[in-house]
């Protein structure tokens, strides 16, 4: 594990930011979240650490660890965080690259017939690039 | 039009490599009303000022245009100048054509266009600047100090020791405040009480210093110079000139309520004073818990007072002074621990506030200076200090540091290992901030000497265990999990403004910041200053701050003070609203814009025909106005104009700027 | 418009408060942050000093642009000018779009007296918008 | 006779008998079937001439001005929106409550007079008269009977306040405020709002180009009640002489900005313009800003307050790039 000025200036940590909408720099570490946490034990990298790693770019980290899957979102770390970090929403953002990135879109809007395009439920049509996006 | 005189400065070559002086000079001599205009290598130099002066008699100018640097460096040598000509100094205006023409421009044509237009815009608004005088205000030489602690108190003694007479309002019944409540004070370990009791008695024995005790501020009028402050000493039931202090009273009293010095460790009666050394050391009685005001009987203190000092009739006593400058020093509150459920505080009883603990470090403390656990009264043996409980916590406290914790918290931890042996303090921090002369040494020793140990990690919850406390946590360090079984758990609560800080910013008319601090006139160059010239601030009622810096602030308030009541009079700011009444219609769009008060309302009696009809209009005190011109706006009929920026001159300089 | 661009130069006329904004025009020239001569400041005491009726004349007599620079929302010397500046020139920048007068022509910027070099940018940028968009016609007189 | 004149007579000549005032101010009947100007009654035998009819739109308010100088105590009629003028004097200290004593008249809505000649073009039109629901129409030849609805002036359908909000009586019962005020009180503002940038100087300057300066919008607002206006001084001039679109701007941008946020939309601007420029709009666009970015506020409702321009938040919004 290795932190290089890449890493620290990647845009994927904007995009983590974009996705939950929480600003990982505001985190400093003091561990509330952690000490808090009811699934930690079953953790591989502390919800704390989590934003560490995001702060300092070390996403590929994050993307891989089992934290992720772990993380039961109960909110008891973002009832607790003095910075009113939304953790369980950093995490979910992390989720969210990782679902959106594995095989990229199958289904393209740009692929659709006109017709589909013209009748299918907005609402469906987002589900279904969804799903195959995974 | 006003003979007008310009005098362009070439600044060596600060301007005049940028600007063509010799076109400027020829364009200004064309502007309406100069009948004078010529350059100069430095004006500002002794020969430049003289070049003025001379211009000012032998062209008989009634108005002086200097072009040269900012305004902000050289306005007050240029008015002094014409002044020492026999102008008013406010005849002057200043072109600024170094800072905004030839040194942020680089084509000589366009900057010598534009040094032309600011030239013809200083000479047009000269032609409309009318004479302003000073005009001299009376001072008061008393000074007022609000607040009894540490801060008041050393800002009480320095201002008397400059030779003046100080009145020091405390709300409490006695003075000492919050030091008065510490134990030890980091990182000398000197004993709070040692340190300030002296000062106390000083301060209660000094001729200049007088002490209203349980007391607060009502009403404060007036501008620098020339408060007026009312102040309401509560009564006290007690006759100060009679009572002895004996102490009789308080032992005989059979009513027991919660000690506020205390923090409710121990019970106080119903007359009493906060603690042993008060001063003045003659109790109070508190009548909402005296028996005698809710049941109507009882009477024992007046039956055991050997002075027949006890008075149930005493009433309120209003008392109205005038004060030249008042010091404010309140202090500050420890935070209340409400929305904090996940550290038991209130749940258990060995979960104690780092006041509460001081109170247990000291010798006049409910345990004589034991450290014992208030559930069982046996010593603890593992303490878990909590850091930045309610502070660095935008969530749901206060963002900003409380600036203390971390060194009274090493202090707490030295002294448990002192005083209990064999116990182990755990400092849960997030970090540790040490700034201070001999301050990180202190810190140093408390894990060096004393072995406390310090976990990087904020505590997430304490869980009361029967008759131990589980403190869960993370060592952020290390990564490690902090599953910690403690006797006592001691949170560091945060520095709060006072509850009514925000009350009395506004009979004081200061600012507050977004917290209830009151605002200092400039973080870095005045900060003992308010921004209402008069009134000073000291210690933790501008923001959290250890005892030194508290200290070193009141002698600073004190010496603003003494400087301002050393003077003879006081010269006030000429460039200040006046109301037109002609046009005036008495609305008071004005008065609600001023942050000042310093507008006010005023009956004017008028002859219309035969009658005399009486109507409101706006009335300036010039001694309150800060002439910021905000009034000038709000006034739709344009009744209310800034002197020396009236709207005639902004008009002027806007249609010559244009041209 | 279908008036040539090329040469021409906007007038600019920035009203900046004493205290901080008129300090930072002074200190972008102490540390020589160049900006176009367009730029002229009127010196006031305070944003909340400046009439609507300074801004209009202004516009009448041609000016192009018109900023009202004062000190940052908090920072105001005389605790609240600024904001009641920021009141009045909401309500009247709103009502001068609702006319159909290019709300670019005027503008509110908070510069500290620390802030030399924004001054400065803030200056180059506002000269380079009211530039792009042309001499005002609308406000100006018949003159 | 219709109760509300028989009401109105009754209380002014009870008033004026009882000598609680020595004026009041009302309505009366003047030449034409759409006048009903502002009367002024000193006894009560003049208390007859009084009328309450669907023209009764003129703001009295105004007068009060002039009046509580010369009379210790004026009685007014006043409809909703001319109660919330009170309040205006009030708040900006030109009148004490005691002052006036205020007879409320709840409002169901004045009749535009134009709307009215559209729709009987061609026979002459002798008198309107309130019916109930409806408005009967006496022609030269016979009479129609019209619902009163599809002739209300603008501002009165969208108006929010049609019973008065400070009064001493109230001559009859509330009516209901009229249901969906509130999405028509900002259409023509938002209309205007939404057109491309040059089409809206281009509409504002077809407007003001009729303007001819003669100040009757300024002089009929309850809230242009300075004692010397500054378009009236001459140093420094505010505001020039010549007759061009600058100064015509520059008066009308400062009229509106001097009302802002306290103008409560009684509309007597617009209905007095004789070159018919909708001021109201305007004035109504001010309104929305001051709603959306310092909250909504409607003037004349508590005297007690400060004015959105009299006073400000911290964390006020700016509406320019604070950036």
């Amino acid at each position: 594990m290795k932190v290089t000025a890449d890493k620290v200036n990647s845009s994927l940590v904007k995009e983590v930011e974009e996705i939950s909408g929480q600003k990982v720099s505001a985190c400093f570490q003091c561990g509330k979240c952690t000490g808090g946490c009811p699934v930690v034990s079953s953790m591989d990298i502390f919800p704390h650490l989590v934003l560490r790693f995001a702060q300092l770019g070390l996403l590929e980290e994050l993307l891989h660890s089992k934290t992720l899957w772990i993380c039961a979102s109960c909110q008891t770390c973002d009832s607790r965080c003095p910075r009113d970090v939304d953790i369980p929403k950093v995490i979910e953002a992390l989720r969210l690259l990782l679902l959106r990135r594995k095989g990229g879109n199958r289904l393209h809007p740009a692929n659709l017939s006109d017709r589909v395009r013209a009748d299918a439920p907005q609402q469906g049509l987002v589900s279904a690039f969804r799903k195959y996006a995974k | 039009m006003r003979r007008t005189g310009v005098f362009i400065c070439w600044c060596g070559s600060n301007i005049a490599a940028t600007v063509d002086i010799d076109l400027a000079v020829a364009a200004a001599k064309k502007m309406p009303g100069v009948v004078f205009a010529d350059q100069n290598k430095y004006t500002c130099s002794e020969i430049g000022q003289e070049m003025i002066r001379e211009a000012i008699r032998t062209h008989r100018l009634e108005r002086v245009v200097v072009a040269a640097c900012s305004p902000r460096m050289h306005e007050n040598t240029f008015r002094k100048t014409v002044a020492a000509a026999g102008l008013n100094p406010y005849f002057l205006e200043i072109a600024n054509i170094r800072e905004q023409c030839s040194w942020v421009h680089k084509d000589k044509e366009t900057a010598t266009d534009k040094a032309i237009a600011l030239i013809r815009t200083a000479v047009a608004k000269a032609a409309r600047n009318e004479a302003l005088f000073a005009s001299e205000l009376p001072i008061e030489r008393r000074a007022l100090v609000i607040g009894g602690g540490i801060a008041g108190i050393q800002a009480a003694l320095d201002i008397a020791e400059n030779g003046f007479v100080v009145d020091l309002v405390e709300k409490e019944p006695s003075i000492g405040g919050r030091m008065a409540q510490l134990d030890k004070t980091f990182p000398t370990l000197d004993c709070s009480a040692c340190i300030l009791t002296p000062k106390m008695v000083e301060v209660a024995q000094s001729e200049k210093i007088t002490i209203f005790s349980y007391a607060e501020v009502e009403k404060v009028e007036g501008y620098v110079g020339n408060f007026t402050v009312t102040v309401r000493s509560r009564a006290r039931s007690v006759d100060m000139g009679k009572c002895t202090g004996c102490g009789d009273c308080m032992l005989k009293c059979p009513v027991k309520v919660d000690s506020e010095f205390d923090l409710g460790l121990i019970k106080r009666r119903a007359i009493y004073t906060p603690f042993p050394q008060a001063v003045p050391n003659k109790p109070a009685i508190d009548r909402e818990n005296c028996r005698w005001f809710t049941a109507g009987k009882c009477r024992v203190c007046e039956k055991v007072c050997p002075a027949g000092a006890i008075d149930y009739s005493q009433e309120d006593e209003l008392r109205t002074e005038k004060y030249g400058a008042i010091v404010v020093a309140t202090g500050f509150d420890p935070k209340k621990l409400d929305n904090y459920g996940e550290y038991a505080y209130g749940k258990h009883p060995d979960v104690l506030t780092s006041l509460e603990f001081e109170r247990l470090l000291n010798a006049s403390g409910p345990t004589g200076g034991k450290i014992l656990r208030p559930s069982n009264g046996r010593p603890p043996k593992n303490v878990a200090f909590i850091q930045c409980v309610g502070s660095r916590d935008k969530a749901k406290g206060n963002p900003y540091c409380a600036k203390v914790c971390c060194m009274y918290t090493a202090k707490h931890a030295i002294l448990l290992c002192e005083k209990v042996p064999g116990a182990r303090p755990f400092v849960f921090y997030i970090d540790v901030r040490t700034p201070g002369k001999d301050y990180e040494e202190f810190y140093n020793r408390a894990y060096e000497e004393f072995g406390a140990t310090y976990i990087k990690g904020n505590v997430s919850k304490v869980f009361p265990d029967g008759e131990k406390l589980l403190v869960r946590s993370v060592d952020a360090l290390s990564g490690a999990l902090v599953e910690l079984e403690v006797d006592m758990v001691v949170l560091a609560n945060s520095v709060d403004a006072r509850a009514g800080a925000k009350e009395l910013a506004q009979k004081l008319s200061i600012t507050t910041n977004a917290y209830n601090f009151f605002n200092e006139a400039h973080p870095k160059l005045r900060p003992v200053e308010t921004h209402t010239a008069g009134i000073f601030l000291a210690g933790t009622c501008q923001g959290p701050k250890d005892i030194p810096e508290t200290v070193a602030q009141a002698s600073a308030a004190a010496v603003k003070v003494a400087a301002l009541l050393g003077k003879d009079s006081l010269l006030s700011n000429p460039t200040v609203a006046e109301v037109n009444e002609k046009l005036c219609t008495g609305d008071m769009s004005c008065l609600a814009v001023c942050p000042y008060g310093a507008i006010s309302e005023k009956m004017l009696e008028e002859r219309r025909g035969r009658e005399t009809v009486r109507r409101k209009v706006a009335e300036v005190n010039m001694a309150l106005c800060q002439g910021c011109g905000a009034c000038t706006v709000a006034c739709r009929p344009g009744a209310i104009n800034l002197k020396g920026f009236t709207n005639e001159q902004i008009m002027a300089e806007v249609e010559a700027i244009c041209l | 418009m279908p008036v040539t661009r090329e040469g021409f130069e906007p007038l600019i006329v920035a009203f900046c408060c004493n205290w901080c904004s008129y300090a930072g025009a002074d200190l972008a020239g102490t540390s020589r942050q160049t900006y176009p001569s367009n730029v002229r400041v009127i010196r006031v005491p305070c944003s909340g000093r400046v009439n609507p009726g300074f801004i209009i004349r202004a516009f009448q007599r041609g000016a192009d642009g018109v900023l009202v620079a004062g000190c940052h929302p908090g920072d105001c010397h005389y605790h609240s000018g600024n904001y009641h500046a920021r009141r009045r020139f909401t309500i009247l920048k709103q009502m001068l779009d609702y006319l159909g007068i290019e709300p670019e022509r005027f503008q509110v910027r908070w510069i500290s007296g620390s802030e030399g070099a924004k001054f400065s940018a803030v200056m180059n940028e506002l000269t380079e918008n009211v530039r792009k968009l042309g001499p005002n016609r609308k406000l100006r007189d018949a003159r | 006779m219709s109760t509300a004149n028989g009401k109105i007579r009754s209380s002014a000549a009870e008033a004026l008998a009882e000598g609680r005032v020595t004026l009041v101010l009302g309505w009366r009947k003047k030449d034409f079937w759409w006048q009903s100007p502002v009367a002024f009654v000193e006894s009560a035998a003049e208390a007859e001439q009084l009328t309450f009819d669907p023209f009764s739109v003129y703001n009295p308010v105004k007068y009060l001005l002039e009046a509580a100088g010369c009379h210790e105590k004026v009685g007014v009629f006043v409809k909703g929106c001319d109660s919330r003028g009170i309040n205006r004097l009030l708040q900006d200290k030109r009148l004490e409550r005691e002052q006036v004593l205020i007879f409320g008249l709840p409002c169901s809505g004045m009749v535009d007079p134009v709307k009215i000649r559209a729709a009987f073009p061609a026979p002459k039109i002798c008198e309107v008269a309130r019916d109930g629901e409806e408005l009967l129409v006496r022609l030269s030849d016979g009479q129609e009977r019209v619902q009163t609805a599809d002739f209300l002036l603008e501002k009165c359908l969208t108006c929010r306040h049609p019973n008065p909000v400070v009064y001493d009586r109230l001559l009859w019962e509330r009516v209901p405020v009229r249901s969906g005020v509130d999405a028509l009180r900002f259409a023509r503002v938002s209309s205007v709002a939404q057109q491309q940038i040059q089409e809206r100087y281009a509409y504002w300057t077809r407007q003001f180009s009729r303007c001819i300066r003669c100040f009757a919008c300024r002089n009929t607002c309850p809230a242009c009640n300075c004692r010397s206006c500054i378009f009236d001084q001459a140093e420094p001039r505010w505001l020039g002489k010549a007759s061009d679109m600058s100064d015509t701007l520059n008066y009308q941008i400062t009229r509106a900005f001097h009302v802002a946020g306290r103008c409560f939309e009684c509309g007597e601007c617009e209905r007095i313009c004789p070159a018919g420029i909708p001021l109201q709009e305007l004035n109504r666009r001010l309104i929305m800003d001051i709603d959306k970015y310092f909250g909504p506020y409607e003037a004349g409702l508590a005297p007690g307050d400060l004015p959105p321009l009299g006073t400000y938040r911290g964390e006020d919004p700016a509406g320019f790039d604070e950036s």
